[in-house]
């Protein structure tokens, strides 16, 4: 029932019916761990008792054949083909330093951990594909009905909420509007522009408020002109054209043109 | 035949039926069966089986066989689970577009909103009876138009579509806002995420349902199309 | 409560979760039922039901229950049978190893398997319903990680995941934990500062691996479109 693991089997076969096909072979590997694994097996029925250093010499073997024959050999098989090349040298010659010898064997430990839980893992699976799985050992109604209850949502809305949500809608247009309008408050180019016209005809030392336009109606485009005329003032000012004066906090402001004398 | 041999074969025929897609004929169940004794055996343990005690019934679909629920057990899965749900902001504002300004169409309702409307909103207002298709507008892709219903007239309490206070008794109720001033315009955006003024705007508007509604609407009964004349920006 | 009531109960519930074609959960069935004492007696008298005597049991998946034809009588339902579409063995391997490390990142998948999963892969685990993202692992970039769905209970009749074959077994010999492996070793001679980094995982790992599998499976039941939102290390 197993597709998959007959072509593993014919890989294996492969790889034991000579070098021939050890392309096709490598090619039916799924990565060196794959194949390390595959070599375990022919090694030992029990991989827990494996021993560790012929395989790396088996996988090398393997792997120097594979090249000899100047077959593509992927990365991943050279990168392992190397640490396990470094493994064995390290376990061949015991080191003079006890500490890089365990580390050696913690290495060896490692690789037989890898293969032991791969082979857990593939075992499992087999395992799991046996389980009276649905539609193969158990079958599930074939006619389900639904009885979802049927939730009925009624909205309300009370003649207020309508009401007020047309007021919004209305509400929301004439901001627009408005905001046209906005665009009608007194700039302070236009400020700079008028004052800087207007201070060559004044005689001396003038309120601010008599130079402001005279056709404000509502209270916002005074406060504009007012403030935007303030500002063009004290850029006068800056820039040496007028000059401004104050007698006392909040009292009035006067200015008069730089040309003239006061 | 033993009853343990009608059981196992009840067995067999119990999960065929249940696990067919379709009714499953008495020719499929015979094969299955040894000879006709046990057919009659087995049908009579599956009625027993599935009969008034059991939420099930063993249907006879003409020569075939179909295990389904109970109508009186169905009917109690089925409950209707009502709840109440206040409309959305967004089908508030298309149910009150379309009231005042029907016969409209959809684009129309968008261009007065500035949003698109999602489709769940004109659905919620169609499911809820409020609103009806009128007609076509007799323009370019002819779009349906829509207005609102009997339904819609009867929720609200209005005899008559005209009942609803035009745009200068909105705007006696505060309910929008005239003589607008920057600061106006900012507090009326605030409204729109807080509806603690709410509260006050609702007493306004008492005030307008008792003495205008009911006294005084009849000065803009005439003039089907009149009574939004000042809402200029219709198109 | 009679023995009429419980039938009355018994009906319901069993129509319910007979005709329903994704497992019910304990949250539907008491909905219908007045209180826990009813839902006891009900589902002990609908196990009684579904019993030996019938072709049909009734299976508990994590906290839901199903009605699925039994696995001896499966041999008569061969016609029903669904064609069987074999999964590859990366697909096979990468399932049982969410299964049993479960959670799991697929850079965790792909350590144990020694090579790099295709996209494919997944997407078939996916599709058929059997895997689902569980959370994100609190390591740098906050992988996502991996479970088994209620349809793969559903599917491999597996009442919860504990039951998994041979796991016991295999928590026994250590190999479910996250060990040193060739490629933390091959990683800590490219670099030694991400060995630092890899130690600290792995504690994290295993505090989750016993912590998750063994208590605590339904800390991300609801909210299954959440998860990305979620942290395994959410209280």
């Amino acid at each position: 029932m197993n597709e998959p693991f007959e072509e593993q089997l014919s890989a294996k076969e492969a790889r034991q019916s000579g070098q021939l096909s050890l392309f096709l072979v490598l090619d039916g590997y799924e990565g060196p761990i794959d194949l390390l694994l595959d070599l375990a097996r022919d090694q030992k029925i029990d991989l827990a008792q494996i021993a560790i250093l012929p395989l790396a010499e088996q996988y090398l073997a393997y792997i120097n054949s594979a090249r000899d024959l100047d077959i593509d050999i992927a990365a991943d098989y050279l990168v392992m083909a190397a640490w396990l090349a470094y493994l064995k040298s390290r376990l061949l010659l015991p080191d003079p330093e006890p500490e890089e010898q365990m580390e050696a064997l913690d290495m060896a430990e490692a690789l037989k951990r890898q293969l032991l839980r791969l082979e857990a893992m593939r075992k499992a699976s087999q395992e799991l594909m046996a389980l009276p799985r649905l539609g193969i050992k158990r079958f599930s109604g074939a006619r389900p009905e639904r009885f979802d209850s049927v939730s009925v949502v009624s909205h309300t809305a009370t003649l207020y909420d309508l009401l007020q949500a047309y007021g919004q809608i209305a509400n929301r247009e004439e901001a627009s509007t408005l905001t046209i309008s906005a665009s009608h408050l007194y700039s302070v180019e236009e400020a700079v522009a008028r004052l800087g016209e207007l201070i060559k005809y004044a005689k001396g030392w003038n309120n601010l408020l008599s130079f402001l336009p005279p056709n404000l109606k509502t209270s916002l485009d005074r406060r504009s002109a007012l403030a935007s005329h303030f500002t063009a003032s004290l850029e006068m000012v800056r820039d040496g054209q007028a000059r401004l004066r104050q007698d006392n906090h909040f009292g009035p402001i006067y200015l008069v043109a730089t040309e003239q004398k006061s | 035949m033993n009853a343990n041999d009608i059981t196992h074969f009840r067995r067999i025929i119990e999960a065929l039926i249940f696990a067919s897609a379709e009714p499953v004929t008495d020719r499929v169940i015979r094969q299955h069966l040894p000879d006709d004794a046990t057919y009659d055996a087995v049908m009579a343990a599956l009625h027993l089986r599935y009969g008034p005690e059991s939420g099930l019934d063993l249907c006879r679909i003409d020569d075939r066989w179909a295990i389904r629920t109970t109508e009186d057990v169905a009917d109690h899965l089925r409950s209707i689970k009502e709840s109440e749900k206040p409309l959305s902001r967004a089908a508030l504002e298309t149910l009150a577009i379309i009231a005042y300004h029907q016969p409209v169409t959809r684009a129309e309702i968008e261009e007065i909103r500035g949003v698109s409307i999602s489709r769940g909103t004109m659905d919620i207002l169609l499911e809820m009876g409020w609103i009806r298709p009128k007609g076509r507008r007799r323009t370019p892709g002819r779009p349906v138009t829509w207005g609102t219903s009997h339904g819609f007239l009867d929720h609200f309490g209005l005899t008559d579509i005209n009942d609803l206070p035009g745009l200068e008794e909105l705007k006696k109720t505060g309910l929008l806002r005239q003589g607008q001033t920057i600061s106006d315009v900012l507090r009326s955006d605030d409204d729109l995420e807080d509806s603690a003024d709410a509260d006050e705007d609702q007493l306004m508007l008492d005030d307008l349902l008792t003495d205008e509604i009911e006294n005084d609407w009849d000065e803009d009964e005439e003039g089907e199309g009149d009574y939004l004349a000042e809402d200029e920006d219709k198109p």
